[in-house]
């Protein structure tokens, strides 16, 4: 029962991060900002459209929204978020390798379409990327020495509760994810995603010929993953949300990535972006956070 | 026996220090006759098998191989002066230098045995002989070097004790005929092919 | 034995007689196969001996026998070939080449006494006489270049032979009542005046040395190959050099290995060391093979100097030597000719012009770099076998890394000549008699590469027991 | 039929349809007849081999001795067996290949193009006698013979003084190698006194520092060959200039006798080969991957491209090999058997979607005469069948999920996490190699991204490009042979011999969300409209194929970020009337650090003592008697 609920609760908490992020970040600059159900009506309304396609564009460029939705989709199955057990019991290294399956195709359809816009933001997204391998894998590795387990559900359920704070190789992990969570998925200050320059885009560049139900699917799974990410921190962080009650476990979630928004939501208010040429100290220095982490772990 | 080893060093000095070819010529006749007496000298008993070699000796040493020389200079108008490399000064330095080292050689590898003078003779000669084919310019100063080298070695040989049998002695003496005689009709054809007998201006094959 | 003396003199008559190349070759031919045939015969009887003291045939001299005669009977069928080509371009007269036939026959001569010498200063003049018979040759065309070649190689050769003659008398000395021959000087090992053996070995070592062309007394060696007609350049670097070495082989089980070991290695690796450099910047074709000789010299010194497993390799290599390397020299001589110079850059494109010489030319640059699958690989693989057993790590080394500089070389040159586009000018078409020879060449050093006979390797191992230092 | 009788008859076939194809007169037939006996007896010999891996003992055939002083013998075991069935099956696939792609060579008239059969077929001979010889001088033979033979096909095109040039860079490499394999093997010898390979391994070496020596020795022989780091100069320059199907065969398997070689030397010849062995080969391996997809991150030619990440892969494999070994060091069999296993697999992955991605380069070169990629774009629509099996092969490379390239780097990663997780300094190594392993995937995928997207998608940038098409059934049914083994080993193991069908469950929820995701998007277009228009030009209407993103572009960020280790050198010239920029060159390039820092400063160096020594020979007879008169004096004074 809960294990079925757990891939729509993902797709509903979604929007709802998204939401909550601009939220934040409208109440920190002294706005209004738009009301949490708009980011729900706006993936409905892209949904219902029919689509403008590059005229050079190949059959990479129409597989690929469907990919991109159905990995983030396969990888939410796996991230446990209200309950240690998951739909999709998966090796962490399998998850991490199956999020380059749609940066594959979204890079792809980027440079598919002929644009100059799509390469820049294709080699962009390609390069943060790969500069955030090493801290993803090294991290979900630590965890994964925790949590004595390789699968990822074993792993966040594995490690023992008690006190996060007489952990520091827990809290350097987070801290690492959270930097890692960052880049991956185009926040400040690796990127902005409410940009409207063309030439500062990452993300945004790749998705510009998409339209209609591919961008809303591509919409949908940048939230999705953005989401998995803060439920694998929180997770992270609060391990005993994952053995509650099941009454008290969905609202337990909610909260987790409500936080978790309101967080990113204030470190993006408070942070300028980067120039481009830093993203990689900046992933690095998040490499080394980890490898610290892990040598933490092994001094103990 | 010890006379007649001084005169041939003093012989191959003289050789060695000229500058002038023909003088250098008939010292090397000279010494080719006399080393021709050495074995007579040392077995002191008339054996047939010394006779031989002197007679050989002298034949090859004292006469036909001057000889060559002598027509080779005539012929080829070869000139008078010998045109070393380094100056005459130099060169009697040099030979006294050699003489000395060939002296304190024999001493320190003990080669005193049978007749220490002999053998030290006979190395100034090869020193002097090799000194000369390395400083002198014309085709036939090094072939006189190298017959100088040759009467030093002879003369070591000598001194040493070592003997042969005798087609091996005769062997010897026609290999070095043969040697100085190709020699010989090399300059002939050096000189008719190149005009010159400057072997400092032979190096065409080179890397 | 005698008939081995009397054949290539018989041959150099028939030469002065003959009235064209072919008469001239059928002669050497004949003379070379007389004495193939007479070594064949003699090889069941070994050892022979004749003239008392003063010649004796055993399996070393027999080895070095058999190289000498095959050379020259493959050497003798390509002149045949090279000679008309020559004689047919107006190059050479007709009075030319009966010379040449005249002294390589007479050089021969000199070679096989050099081999059935048992006296050791008999063998001495014989390596003497080689010298000079083989001077003409070198200066067969009579031009500026070959009258230089031949100065020196008669200068240089003469005052290096002078030297291992100054070593006969420091044996002699050394050896006492002992006779001079290599029978009496092995039995006598280690009763001999160690002082003088020493001195002899040393100028036994440059004297001969320098005839076997080791650096640094080499220098006459890349001249006179050069500069010598085809023919007579493969049997200068194929036998001649095999003959001083054999002179050089006589005198070592007198010695010490403690004293002989380290200088025949230091020889060595200076032998290969040198040419490896020159071959590395090299513009002249014959040259660069004459340079090969060299380092093939050196290879073999060393293994000697290795001793132990070594030696046998050492043995086998001086045949692998003598097969590529004459294959060379006569593949050369044959693409000199047709393409008109020694200039190893405007030779190229080989393989498209000339296919069969193209692979004739590439077999024998990789026979010579000592590649699988030909024979010198597993003699030079051997050599270093021998020089790590025996603990000398440094020098084989050393040895390996220069081959490998060399290897380098060889096929940077071949590859150039062989492949690429072809010259603008037509070839003149191929001579059936210059690649004959080369075709039988390359199936041997095959055959050495992918079948080393037993029979063979037992006898270079009772060889190099017979060569062992004291 | 036994078995010594059917390797017999494989090894027959293969030399009989070679020397066949040479007396042939039409040239197709004598490829077909060559090239096909090639694939035939690749055939059989796939099949007896994996016939033979199922069933276990080792196969020992005495063979006739090439040398007089040692036995000769083939010696057959499961690591042999597996690296039979790589050779055979890549030989299969690009002999089938080459029977397409190798008539473009038929209208030249040139009659070298016969000999490209027997080569071939010698090579794919040679490297089977190289994995199956059970002492050393077998093992050199069949080494040297599979040089020589890979040599005269770099050299195939000898027209080219670039062939030429790549073709003598790689025969001094190898040759080098050689050298080096001799040295380890002696060493080896020396101390048992055998040549044959059992003796190696029941004798134990005398001490550590000669195993380490050895050890350094079969490193730089088997790394030549394997295009390890700091060895790797030759993989570049020879694979390009090679015809495709032999770049394919020599990057699929060739370079892999190298990984042969160290496995065999380091698992099976040294008996007990302490931590720090394995640690530097997991650290070279980690330099080469790093280095490798660097250089190939900065490569315009699409083989040359490939090539290096011959190197990137086989550093992978070096670090799994090498990881095996210290754990196995360490004492952590489960650990070092999954890596090693890992690292096994991965040969035979990257055999595939290497040969499979050469293959494809071939084609796509074949169609557009270039091998740089930015003249081509837009491939996929004239080439499509190319284009998703390069695709694939592109996915595999990259270890995407679910392809074969991840499924064997899946093994690695379980294998250093669990032996990482006893700590102590093996854990450090591990999780370094763990670090370093995630790079290269990451600095993997960008290269192909960058690949895929600048040959097969946008829009042509030639006009070659546009008008290319797909190749022959010849050349297309092996791509999707080998596409399709890409793909199903990526899935087969893991049911297998992994046993982790948990991420055979996620592949399949994968397949069924994406086909549901791709319905849902297929009826939603045919309810609400598609339509086909220009891309996006920001408003500027006329894009032309000039301002697509290049390649060079696409590479220009990651590269910038290890500017430090590449050292790229730019050029950039203005042209100026007056204020006015009338004209910009801009030119960068990315040398080979190695190349360009040490080998080359090398050369030239020796150039200069060769340069010194040619003055030495002056041609003055006068010096020349000096030497010898020096070489007396100095000898009489040094060794009285």
């Amino acid at each position: 029962m809960e294990l079925a609920l757990q891939i729509p609760a993902y797709l509903v908490l979604a929007p709802f991060l998204v939401g909550i992020i601009r939220k934040a970040k409208a109440f920190l600059s002294c706005r209004q900002g738009p009301p949490l159900r708009q980011t729900y009506i706006d993936l409905f309304k892209l949904f219902r459209r029919g689509i403008v396609r590059s005229r050079t564009a190949s059959w990479v460029f129409d597989l690929s929204a469907p990919v991109i939705l159905g990995t983030s989709v396969v990888l939410a199955g796996a991230t446990p978020l209200f309950s240690r057990a998951v739909p999709l019991p998966m090796h962490f290294i399998l998850y991490i390798y199956l999020m380059s399956l749609p940066r594959f195709f979204q890079t792809l359809a980027g440079l598919d379409t002929g644009s100059a816009f799509g390469g820049l933001g294709s080699s962009r997204e390609a390069t943060v990327a790969a500069m955030a391998e090493p801290a993803l894998l090294l991290s979900l590795c630590g965890v994964g020495f925790l949590g004595k387990s390789q699968l990822l559900d074993g792993m966040l359920g594995g490690i023992p509760p008690g006190r996060i704070f007489l952990r520091p190789e827990l809290i350097l992990i987070a801290g690492t994810l959270f930097l890692v969570l960052l880049a991956e998925n185009s926040r400040i200050p690796v990127d902005d995603p409410a940009t409207h320059l063309e030439l500062t885009m990452i993300h945004e560049a790749m998705v510009l010929d998409h339209s209609g139900i591919d961008l809303g699917m591509i919409q949908l799974a940048a939230a999705l993953r953005l989401t998995v990410f803060s439920a694998l921190i929180t997770g992270l962080l609060f391990p005993g949300s994952l053995s509650l009650p099941p009454v008290l476990a969905l609202p337990a979630a909610a909260l987790k990535i409500a936080l978790s928004g309101l967080v990113v939501g204030v470190v993006e208010s408070g942070m300028a972006r980067m120039r481009l040429s830093r993203i990689a100290s900046f992933l690095m220095t998040a490499t080394v956070l980890a490898v610290i982490a892990l040598a933490v772990r092994f001094a103990r | 026996m010890n006379t007649l080893t001084v005169l041939l060093l003093l012989l191959g000095i003289h050789v060695a220090v000229t500058d002038r070819i023909r003088p250098a010529i008939r010292s090397l006749a000279l010494q080719g006759i006399l080393l021709g007496f050495l074995p007579l000298a040392d077995s002191a008993g008339s054996s047939w098998r010394a006779a031989t070699l002197c007679l050989a000796t002298v034949g090859v040493k004292g006469i036909a191989i001057p000889a060559i020389l002598t027509r080779a200079t005539s012929r080829l108008g070869i000139g008078q002066e010998f045109e070393s490399l380094i100056s005459t000064k130099a060169n009697i330095l040099t030979t006294g230098a050699l003489a000395l080292a060939a002296f304190l050689a024999c001493s320190r590898f003990g080669l005193s045995g049978s007749d220490e003078l002999g053998a030290a003779a006979g190395l100034t000669l090869i020193f002097s002989g090799l000194l000369m084919m390395t400083t002198r310019v014309k085709a036939v100063s090094q072939v006189i070097g190298f017959v100088v080298l040759e009467n030093g070695i002879f003369l070591f040989g000598a001194a040493s004790g070592s003997e042969f049998t005798l087609p091996i002695e005769l062997g010897i003496f026609l290999d070095l005929f043969v040697a100085v005689f190709l020699m010989g009709i090399l300059m002939f054809k050096i000189h008719r092919t190149f005009t010159h007998m400057d072997v400092r201006k032979i190096h065409t094959l080179k890397d | 034995m005698p008939f081995l003396f009397l054949m290539p003199l018989a041959a150099a008559a028939v030469a002065l007689l003959a009235r064209s190349p072919g008469q001239a070759a059928l002669g050497t031919v004949i003379g070379a196969s007389g004495i193939v045939a007479d070594a064949v015969l003699m090889a069941s009887s070994l050892p022979l001996s004749g003239g008392g003291d003063l010649f004796r045939l055993d399996e070393l001299g027999m080895y070095f026998l058999f190289l000498v005669a095959g050379v020259h009977l493959v050497c003798a069928v390509y002149s045949y070939g090279y000679f008309r080509r020559e004689t047919e371009r107006g190059h050479l007269g007709m009075s030319k080449v009966r010379k040449y036939h005249v002294w390589i026959n007479l050089f021969v001569l000199s070679m096989v006494s050099v081999v059935c010498a048992h006296h050791l200063a008999l063998q001495w003049v014989a390596v003497e006489a080689t010298t000079l018979f083989s001077a003409p040759l070198i200066y067969l065309h009579g031009d500026r270049k070959g009258m230089e070649a031949a100065w020196k190689y008669l200068l240089i050769c003469s005052v290096g032979i002078a030297f291992a003659f100054l070593g006969i008398i420091f044996l002699s000395r050394a050896a006492g009542d002992f006779p001079l021959t290599y029978t009496a000087l092995s039995a006598a090992a280690g009763k001999l005046d160690p002082r003088f053996l020493r001195l002899s070995f040393l100028f036994f070592l440059v004297g001969y040395g320098t005839k076997m062309g080791l650096a640094p007394m080499h220098t006459w060696l890349p001249d006179a190959h050069s500069q010598a007609p085809a023919p007579a350049s493969a049997m200068l670097s194929g036998v001649l050099l095999n003959c001083a070495l054999l002179a050089l082989l006589r005198i070592l089980p007198a010695v010490p290995g403690s004293y002989a070991s380290p200088l025949l290695i230091l020889f060595g690796i200076a032998s290969i060391a040198v040419p490896a450099l020159l071959i590395a910047v090299q513009r002249d074709i014959k040259r660069l093979l004459a340079f090969s000789s060299i380092e093939n010299m050196g290879i073999i010194v060393l293994g000697i100097g290795f001793g132990g497993g070594a030696r046998p390799a050492a043995l086998l290599h001086v045949l692998n030597h003598s097969l590529a390397k004459v294959l060379l020299f006569l593949v050369a001589g044959d693409l000199v000719l047709r393409y008109g110079t020694q200039r190893i850059q405007r030779i190229h494109g080989i393989f498209r012009q000339a296919p069969l010489s193209g692979v004739l030319l590439f077999g024998g640059v990789l026979a010579i770099a000592g590649s699988p699958p030909f024979g010198s690989f597993w003699s030079e693989f051997g050599i270093l076998a021998g020089g790590i057993s025996g603990g000398r790590l440094a020098a084989s080394l050393a040895y390996l890394a220069l081959l490998a500089v060399i290897f380098g070389s060889f096929l940077m040159y071949g590859s150039g000549m062989v492949f690429g586009d072809g010259n603008p000018r037509k070839l003149s078409a191929p001579e059936l008699w210059c690649l004959l020879p080369a075709c039988v060449l390359l199936v041997s050093c095959l055959w050495l590469g992918l079948h080393v006979p037993a029979g063979l390797y037992r006898l270079l191992e009772r060889l190099s027991a017979t060569v062992a230092f004291s | 039929m036994g078995p010594p009788v059917f390797a017999f008859v494989i090894a027959l076939t293969y030399l009989i349809s070679g020397a066949a194809a040479l007396w042939i007169r039409s040239p197709r037939l004598s490829r077909i007849i060559g090239f096909g006996g090639g694939a035939v007896a690749s055939g059989m010999g796939l099949v007896a081999a994996l016939v033979r891996l199922l069933q276990g003992e080792p196969l020992r055939i005495a063979l006739p001795a090439p040398v007089p002083w040692v036995a000769s013998e083939l010696y057959v075991d499961g690591l042999s067996l597996f690296f039979l069935a790589v050779i055979f099956l890549v030989g299969f696939l690009s002999s089938v290949y080459a029977i397409g792609y190798m008539r473009k060579y038929d209208d030249e008239g040139r009659h070298r193009e016969k000999t490209a059969p027997l080569l071939f077929n010698l090579l794919l001979l040679c490297m089977a006698a190289v994995v199956s010889a059970g002492d050393m001088l077998s093992f050199l033979l069949g080494w040297e013979g599979m040089s020589l033979t890979s040599y005269f096909l770099v050299v195939f095109e000898h027209e080219r003084a670039e062939s030429r040039r790549a073709g003598l860079i790689y025969l001094i490499a190898t040759h080098i190698g050689t050298g080096g394999i001799l040295l380890a093997f002696l060493l080896l010898v020396q101390s048992t006194g055998s040549f044959s390979f059992h003796a190696f391994a029941h004798v134990p070496l005398p001490d550590v520092g000669t195993q380490a020596l050895a050890f350094g020795f079969a490193l730089l022989g088997f790394g030549t060959k394997a295009g390890m780091f700091p060895f790797h100069i030759w993989l570049p320059h020879a694979h390009p200039a090679a015809p495709s199907p032999v770049s394919a065969l020599m990057s699929g398997v060739m370079i892999k006798m190298g990984i042969y070689g160290i496995v065999r030397f380091l698992f099976y010849l040294l008996p007990a080969p302490p931590l720090a062995f394995g640690a530097v080969l997991a650290g070279l391996g980690l330099l080469s991957g790093i280095f490798g997809v660097l250089y190939a991150i900065a490569q315009h030619d699409l083989k040359r491209l490939l090539a290096f990440h011959s190197v990137e892969n086989i550093g992978i494999i070096l670090i799994g090999i090498g990881s095996a070994s210290a754990c196995e060091a360490a004492g952590f069999p489960g650990p070092s058997r999954l890596l090693l296993a890992g690292g096994l697999f991965h040969v035979l992955n990257h055999a595939l979607f290497k040969c499979l991605l050469f293959m494809g380069a071939g084609a796509v070169l074949q169609a557009t005469h270039t091998r740089n990629i930015e003249r081509m774009g837009g491939l996929m629509r004239g080439m499509p069948l190319t284009g998703i099996a390069f695709l694939a092969g592109s996915l595999a490379i990259s270890a995407v999920p679910p392809f074969n390239g991840f499924a064997s780097e899946f093994a690695m990663y379980r294998g250093l996490w669990e032996g990482a997780a006893g700590g102590g300094t093996l854990a450090a190594i591990l999780i370094t190699a763990m670090a370093g392993l995630a790079l290269i995937g990451g600095l993997a995928f960008i290269c192909f991204v960058k690949v895929v997207g600048t040959v097969f998608l946008g829009t042509p940038r030639s006009a070659a490009s546009s008008g290319a098409r797909d190749p022959g059934h010849a050349m297309i049914l092996p791509m999707a042979g080998a596409a399709f083994l890409c793909a199903a080993l990526g899935v087969v193991p893991f049911l297998y011999r992994f046993r982790d069908s948990g991420n055979v469950t996620v592949f399949a929820a994968l397949f069924v969300t994406i086909g549901i995701l791709a319905s849902v998007r297929a009826v939603s277009l045919r309810r609400n409209g598609k339509r086909v228009y220009e891309t996006w030009g920001c408003g500027f209407s006329y894009a032309t194929p000039r301002m697509q993103y290049t390649a060079s572009s696409f590479a220009d960020p990651i590269l910038h970020v290890f500017r430090g280790v590449l050292r790229p050198r730019t050029k950039k010239e203005e042209r100026l009337s007056g204020r006015f920029l009338l004209d910009l060159e801009y030119e960068t390039h990315i040398g080979d650090l190695f190349e360009n820092g040490l080998y080359l400063p090398l050369y030239r160096l020796f150039l200069r003592f060769a340069f010194f020594a040619r003055r030495l020979h002056t041609g003055y007879i006068h010096l020349y008697l000096g030497y010898i008169l020096g070489t007396i004096v100095l000898l009489l004074i040094l060794f009285r």
